[in-house]
């Protein structure tokens, strides 16, 4: 059993002070967080859809510093956006996903129409397990829970789309369609996500003000 | 009886999503009557309903709508329960994509009803296109005057925002459903009568009415048509009244959303779902993954109803009914259930965080053929330790399957224990179940 | 007087002597100490040890339970962390001092039956004397079982 | 939850058939202590919100009926949630309840490592306590267990093992409700779900110990006292904190006669149960080879060890010859007792009234610019908290929990003004960043906003001070119909300390709250040494002509107690100077420090540890401190060498024992005579302050100073 020596204490590493953050989010990003904003009383609801722009803004996942610049934007704490984005499995914190993130409902109803052996079979054709990414990064291949859309079990889900029911071919039609996909289908989730929350009159009201 | 189309009469209508086709189907008249009438007649007509909360509980409407504070002193907040999570059910999402309509009155009549201030619609995070349809028909009410400044001329103010989820099942739960929107990870809170009631301290602390999409669905009806008429549907039934939808998924040909009275049997509702694929019926899960298993014996007797399914071993829940052939091995699907469970407990508090990953992995060790005889009362033993001692329902829901499993088919898990394998074969259930398959004879 | 001085107190003498004239002729239970030495029971309980894995480690993580259990107050110990360089027990803790003074055992054997690891276990060693009392407090340096031979740490 | 207006405060229900009366809304948890039972907890904690995740605490619970029957709920109810109300009916030891419990327990073993006989916690931990009373004696659990990394090391003092973690809260909880700096969160979830840091980065806190104390196994553990000792090892004695005024009790754990570890102990009128990091990990030093454990006297160049005798002889030798040309100056560690003879010594023996204990740039004459009035645990119920100068949190850390509590329990509005970034920002009501210097004009600002006169322009005092007219206005406008003032004596350090502490003196009174104006002494005993009259009379030097008088060689001999003055005097040039010319210098410290190179005669003394006597903190509570541990080598506690130098002097009798000592201090002072030592036990005695006339408005110029950069 290996030990971590307490006495190894020089090299541990520190939160970054907030001065030491970069703020990466663009312009359209500040002003979306500017808009839903608006739409609570407090800043600290707005923790879930900031995530949302962070996870688009730094290409579909979310590294240490897009949980900074959140906690700093909002005046939380590091360490309790943290906890919120590792709480919903939708946020990737800390390590990215493949350009296309292939999201496989085994959930009851897929399970009883052959969701695995549906897995088995995009698992075998891209050669990865669940949660490993090919080495092209193009594929990512998660197992999720129920995506309810039984009626179309099995189903998965890429991007904001859902697929189903699908079996082998009409899976391997898929993936070649991926293929010739240019923007990634990660970012592209997360960002009809963002868009879906912005009123039309949210526009108006931060104008306005 | 045959199916009774309320809320999804005009479901397959593309033009029923905007507001222009919802209002040339008489849509709005219900928020418009209610404008007109008084804010507690508006509550004695839902009362007159007999409206049960369609999320999985059954918790009558108007008292919610009823417990809020008359004497405004703080924001009121109408919050939609979109997070539909649970196995096997998909209503919400044919309700919010085809009719949005629809549940936006509804919100905006439990507004007027509360005197509401803010409504938030909290959708989970992969239905995207919910959310988007959501969002354009609340666009579209603003500019119809249905939202906003001064609604109709009332002098009222209301104002509807989309929320997003980010994927967990937990935030289907009330409380933390509230918890996730402000913020937080989505972790249940202390619920009466350890602390004031949603309808006195809710979001932000103020006064909060919370209600499900199907729930708000019904309010408009109930206004155009009175409750009283509403009352009528269901009445064979104890004490459930109006339409309901059951999503019908897993070996049935015809797997779709059915809104049937209630008083129709589990049966007829197989029946309109286009019958049995690929064998038998073996057994029927009615309401979503949470409520326990029925064989087909328990199905063919069961009656819709919230006390008549309790009475046949089960309950109404959300209405995610699956049914199961005879291919299926129950040991694996309960191992499934359990998964789920497992994957999902937000881990607040004791029973359930330990014990549904306990129950899993017992599951998995007897679905590989390591099971161990005593396993059986074991997980019996922790069901009963799960169930009522969690914090929130999440505990419950995840000891009842199991429990209700090893109620109905205890020959399966011994003949899986003994013989190290299903006691079900063939390339149906190869086809069902995942890797590693149980070595014996595959 | 005569008879009765002779029952009371002549033939008790020859009882006694006669006694000691059996045995005489039996085989003889001395033991020629230190030369020989008796066999000791099982569960002798006497001089204790440290015991050692059989890869070399000791076996005492340094918990104190023995301390704690001891009814004399008679031992003391003192826990270090072990490094990955530096290893004397499995596990993040060992023993840095280890320490019983003989002079206060009581030999109960409470230690052994703390040990969580059979760490600390009574044998049957029993020559204990010496000369100073400093002597008596033995130290884990002496406590501890020897190298097993065939292993290298 | 708030009870209306016209309900009774208190309730009556059952607790095991025995009937009982509680306050409203008090927790089952609570009210079943009432009739002495306990209910087993994890999760809870009396000082923070509940939050019921534990379920250990699970009772019955029941509601009796109009017509007398009983009706049981179906589930069990936490009773660390659950409110006692009228008719309520609780079962705590049902065969029930037996189970339930025996099953949360068996839950929160399955993956608990068992390593008991290495964990730090192990002997007084509540999860082997509770497994005892109520906890299986088997588990039937054979899967895997869960792992996870293991003695990780969070920081310099927190040491994290989660695989001993039972995911109670109460760490987050803490610094979340209590600290307020939410290091500390939950990640992930589900079975996966672990209290952490930001990305297991350092834990930085100033009240990191805590969450080790609070712990309720050993997931959490102290890097310091880690694998030092057992429980079973330790003696514990009561003991006081002296790193700063607050004088936070403390459970003091000593093996062998060495300090294995500190712990908060519980006075409510102090620190409740709290302890700073700097209390609670700083006291290494009374194990350090630093100390000074013989006497030392002059011999030329060197220092060489002597014995009492010879220098109780040179001492006596070179004052008395130095007549009134001597003086003396103490520092925060010294007792009561310590400077109460030392100023018996020097008045009565040497006839010198050359005495200070203020360390400070400014030494203002009027007693009424050092008051206090408001006592720590009245801030708790104080509407409204002004914070000006330094950052409280580093200055007065408890102090600040309770100014904290103050806004998150009872939302009152703190207006924090501080030159630089604090803690106490995160809470504010308003927050006056000004530029270093500009105190008085601040406050001349703020003294016009709040009445309308006196004062400085805002306007321009906003240009000068860097702080928003609006941010004046408001704080301003919070501020004008009464507050707290929660102000240290450092503010005495700056140049025009004594304008800036009128300028207070002169707002307080202008709102009207001059009854609640503070200004708190910042090192141990410094309040003792004022309420002892520890300073020079009117004929008498105090600090600075002190050391102006032995740097230009007129003083001729100086006592240093328990102080360095080259860390507490702003000005090393002149301290060096006077120590360097001046002829005779005693040193009497516990610690050697850096101006014993000058000295010619090393006294040591006792540390608080080892000697027996009293503190007064900042809100003048006398607390007690008894020998814990024996003194090492020839030190004596102070006072009792000053009984002996006056013996030797005058022949007075000695003080024998410390509370002899209390008595002549109470027979000259009369505010002391509530503090003998019989009323010493338990939370202390507060004594009376200085009887002074009304405050007066005082003239100050409102004006900023020049700042040198390199001074913060």
């Amino acid at each position: 059993m290996d030990v971590i020596q307490i006495s190894d204490l020089r090299g541990r590493p520190r939160a970054p002070r907030p001065e030491e953050v970069n703020l990466n989010f663009s312009e359209k990003a500040v002003r979306e967080l500017e808009q839903l904003l608006n739409h609570y009383p407090d800043k600290k609801s707005a923790i879930l859809p900031c995530l949302w722009i962070a996870q688009r803004e730094y290409g579909g996942y979310l590294p240490s510093e897009a949980i900074a610049e959140v906690a700093l934007r909002l005046d939380r704490s590091y360490a309790e956006i943290e906890g919120v984005a590792t709480f919903y499995t939708m946020y990737h914190v800390g390590h990215p996903t493949g350009k296309h993130l292939i999201e496989v409902c085994t959930c009851l109803s897929c399970h009883l129409c052959g969701a695995y052996r549906l897995a088995d079979h995009i698992k075998s054709k891209l050669g990865i397990d669940w949660g490993e990414t090919t080495p092209d990064g193009m594929f990512t291949i998660e197992e999720v829970e129920c995506l309810d859309a039984c009626d179309r079990a099995p189903v998965l889900q890429i991007s904001d789309q859902y697929y189903g029911p699908v079996d082998d071919k009409t899976v391997d039609a898929i993936l070649e369609k991926l293929k010739s996909e240019t923007s990634p289908s990660t970012v592209r989730l997360a960002d009809e996500i963002v868009q879906a929350q912005l009123h039309k009159r949210d526009q108006e009201k931060v104008s306005g003000n | 009886m045959p199916e009774t189309r309320l809320l999804l009469k005009h479901s397959g209508d593309a033009a029923y999503r905007s507001i222009q086709g919802y209002m040339d189907k008489g849509g709005y008249a219900g928020l418009k009557k209610a404008l007109s009438m008084d804010r507690q007649a508006v509550i004695d007509e839902i009362k007159a309903s007999g409206l049960r909360g369609r999320g999985g509980a059954g918790f009558p409407t108007w008292i919610k709508w009823n417990g809020i504070e008359k004497e405004k002193t703080k924001p009121h907040y109408i919050l939609c329960n979109a997070d539909e999570g649970e196995p096997g059910t998909f209503k919400d999402k044919e309700l919010m994509e085809n009719t949005p309509h629809l549940m936006i009155e509804g919100m905006i009549i439990a507004g007027w009803a509360t005197q509401g201030d803010v409504g938030y619609v909290y959708i989970r995070g992969e239905f995207v296109d919910c959310a988007r349809a959501v969002k354009k028909a609340i666009d579209e009410a603003y500019e119809a005057g249905f939202l906003g400044k001064n609604i109709q001329g009332t002098g009222w103010n209301f104002d509807m925002y989309v929320h997003l989820g980010a994927g967990s099942y937990e935030c289907g739960e009330e409380s933390a459903l509230m918890s996730s929107l402000m913020g937080e990870r989505g972790m249940p809170r202390l619920k009466f009568p350890h602390a004031p009631l949603p309808t006195v301290a809710g979001l932000w602390d103020c006064p909060t009415v919370i209600n499900n999409v199907e729930t708000y669905a019904c309010a408009p009806y109930i206004l155009v048509n009175g409750g009283e008429w509403y009352a009528t549907l269901g009445a064979s039934t104890k004490n459930s009244r109006g339409t309901k939808i059951f999503s019908v998924s897993g070996h049935v040909n015809r797997p779709g959303n059915y809104e049937i009275e209630f008083g129709t049997t589990l049966a007829e509702l197989l029946e309109m779902a286009g019958g049995m694929k690929g064998g038998t019926l073996k057994a029927c899960v009615p309401g979503g993954s949470s409520v326990p298993i029925l064989n087909a014996e328990q199905t063919m007797n069961a009656v819709i109803g919230y006390e008549e399914m309790v009475d046949a071993g089960s309950m109404v829940g959300s209405g995610g009914c699956m049914f199961l052939n005879e291919h299926t091995c129950i040991v694996t699907f309960i191992w499934r259930t359990a998964l789920f469970y497992a994957r999902e407990s937000c881990g607040k508090c004791t029973p359930c965080r330990e014990g549904t990953a306990w129950m899993e992995q017992i599951l998995d060790r007897i679905r590989k053929g390591g099971g161990r005889m005593e396993d059986i009362e074991l997980l019996k033993e922790i069901c009963s330790q799960i169930d009522g001692r969690s914090f929130c329902g999440l505990g419950d829901a995840a000891a009842w399957p199991v429990a209700g499993a090893l109620k109905v088919f205890p020959e399966e898990f011994e003949y899986f224990i003994r013989h190290g394998h299903s006691i079900v074969d063939g390339p149906e259930y190869r086809r069902m179940a995942p890797e590693p398959l149980t070595p014996a004879k595959v | 007087m005569i008879t009765e001085v002779g029952k009371d107190v002549v033939l008790p003498i020859l009882k006694g002597f006669l006694l000691t004239g059996k045995r005489l002729f039996r085989d003889k239970s001395t033991v020629m100490y230190p030369e020989q030495k008796r066999e000791s029971y099982p569960r002798t309980r006497w001089r204790h040890v440290l015991a050692r894995y059989e890869n070399g480690l000791e076996k005492c993580i340094g918990c104190s339970l023995c301390a704690g259990a001891c009814p004399a107050r008679c031992i003391y110990v003192e826990a270090a962390e072990n490094t990955n360089e530096e290893r004397y027990s499995p596990g993040e803790r060992y023993a840095m001092r280890y320490e019983i003074n003989m002079l206060r055992c009581i030999f109960c054997g409470f230690c052994q039956e703390a040990c969580p690891t059979g760490a600390i276990v009574l044998r049957s060693d029993f020559e204990l004397a010496d000369y100073q009392r400093e002597d008596f407090v033995y130290t884990k340096e002496m406590l501890l079982e020897p190298m097993p031979v065939q292993s290298e740490r | 939850m708030a009870a209306a207006a016209n309900e009774p405060q208190s309730v009556i229900l059952t607790i095991n058939d025995i009937e009982i009366e509680v306050p409203r809304g008090e927790l089952i948890v609570e009210s079943v202590k009432r009739i002495g039972l306990e209910i087993p907890i994890f999760c809870y904690h009396s000082r923070m919100k509940p939050v019921g995740m534990c379920r250990m605490c699970l009772v019955d619970v029941g509601f009796k009926q109009p017509d007398g029957s009983v009706r049981m709920m179906p589930k069990p109810q936490a009773g660390c949630t659950l409110p006692a109300d009228n008719n309520m009916v609780v079962y705590t030891d049902t065969e029930k309840v037996r189970r339930d419990r025996k099953g949360v327990l068996e839950f929160l073993l399955i993956n608990h490592p068992l390593d008991c006989p290495i964990c730090d916690r192990g002997g007084e931990c509540p999860l082997q306590n509770n497994t005892i009373f109520y906890g299986p004696s088997t588990t039937r659990y054979v899967e895997i267990k869960r792992h996870l990394p293991k003695a990780f090391p969070l920081s310099k003092y927190v040491t994290l093992d989660l695989e001993r973690c039972i995911q109670c809260g109460r760490c987050v909880r803490f610094t979340e409700e209590i600290s307020g700096d939410s290091q500390l969160a939950f990640r992930f979830r589900g079975a996966m779900m672990q209290p952490s840091t930001f990305e297991l980065t350092d834990f930085e806190s100033r009240f990191s110990g805590n969450v080790i104390e609070i712990c309720p196994v050993g997931a959490l553990t102290s890097a310091e006292y880690r694998f030092r000792a057992r429980p079973w090892d330790l003696q514990t004695k009561p003991s006081i904190c002296l790193e700063c005024s607050n004088g936070c009790n403390t459970w003091f754990d000593y093996r062998v006669a060495s300090l294995v570890r500190i712990n908060g102990r519980t006075n409510e009128a102090v620190n409740e149960e709290w302890t700073c990091d700097k209390g609670k990990f700083g006291q290494n030093y009374l194990n350090s080879p630093d100390r000074l454990t013989e006497v030392f006297v002059r011999d030329g160049d060197k220092l060489i060890e002597s014995n009492w005798a010879t220098a109780f002889q040179q001492v006596s030798v070179a004052f008395q010859s130095a007549g009134s040309k001597c003086a003396a100056l103490v520092g925060g560690k010294a007792s009561n007792e310590d400077i109460f003879m030392l100023k018996r010594l020097f008045t009565e023996a040497f006839g010198s009234n050359n005495l200070d204990h203020r360390w400070t740039r400014c030494l203002p004459k009027s007693d009424a610019l050092y008051r206090v009035a408001t006592s720590i645990a009245d801030f708790e119920n104080e509407p409204v908290i002004f914070v000006f100068g330094n950052n409280i949190a580093e200055e007065q850390p408890i102090l600040f929990l309770r100014i904290r509590k103050a806004w998150f329990r009872n939302d009152a509005k703190v207006i924090v003004a501080c030159p630089e970034a604090c803690e106490a920002d995160t809470f504010a009501h308003t927050s006056l960043r000004y530029r270093p210097g500009t105190e008085a004009v601040l406050l001349g600002a703020i003294h016009r906003a709040a009445t309308g006169a006196g004062g400085v322009d805002i306007a321009e005092a906003s240009s000068i001070t860097g702080v928003g007219e609006e941010a004046i206005r408001r704080a301003a406008d919070a501020m004008k119909s009464g507050f707290a003032l929660a102000a240290s004596r450092s503010l005495l350090d700056l140049r025009n300390g004594e304008h800036v502490v009128g300028a207070l003196s002169n707002l307080t009174i202008a709102c009207n709250s001059s009854e609640k104006y503070n200004l708190f002494a910042t090192s141990a005993n410094e309040e003792g040494a004022r309420q002892i009259e520890f300073m020079p009379s009117a004929e008498g030097k105090n600090t600075r002509e002190i050391l102006e008088a032995c740097a230009s060689g007129e003083m001729k001999a100086l006592w240093l107690l328990e102080c360095d003055p080259l860390s507490l005097s702003h000005d090393n040039e002149l301290v060096t100077k006077a120590l360097e010319t001046v002829e005779f210098l005693v040193v009497q410290n516990h610690i050697k420090s850096e101006c014993v190179q000058f000295a010619s005669v090393l006294l040591p003394a006792c540390a608080f540890s080892e000697k027996d006597g009293t503190y007064t903190n900042l809100e003048r509570r006398v607390q007690r401190i008894k020998p814990i541990i024996a003194a090492k080598g020839s030190a004596k506690p102070a006072w009792k060498s000053f009984g002996e130098l006056l013996l030797r002097m005058k022949g007075d009798p000695p003080p024998f024992h410390a509370h002899e000592v209390m008595q002549l201090i109470a027979a000259s002072h009369q505010k002391f005579q509530s503090a003998i030592y019989e009323n010493l036990e338990g939370e202390g005695v507060v004594i009376p302050a200085n009887q002074s006339t009304e405050p007066q408005a005082v003239d100050v110029e409102y004006t900023a100073m020049e700042v040198p950069s390199n001074t913060p």
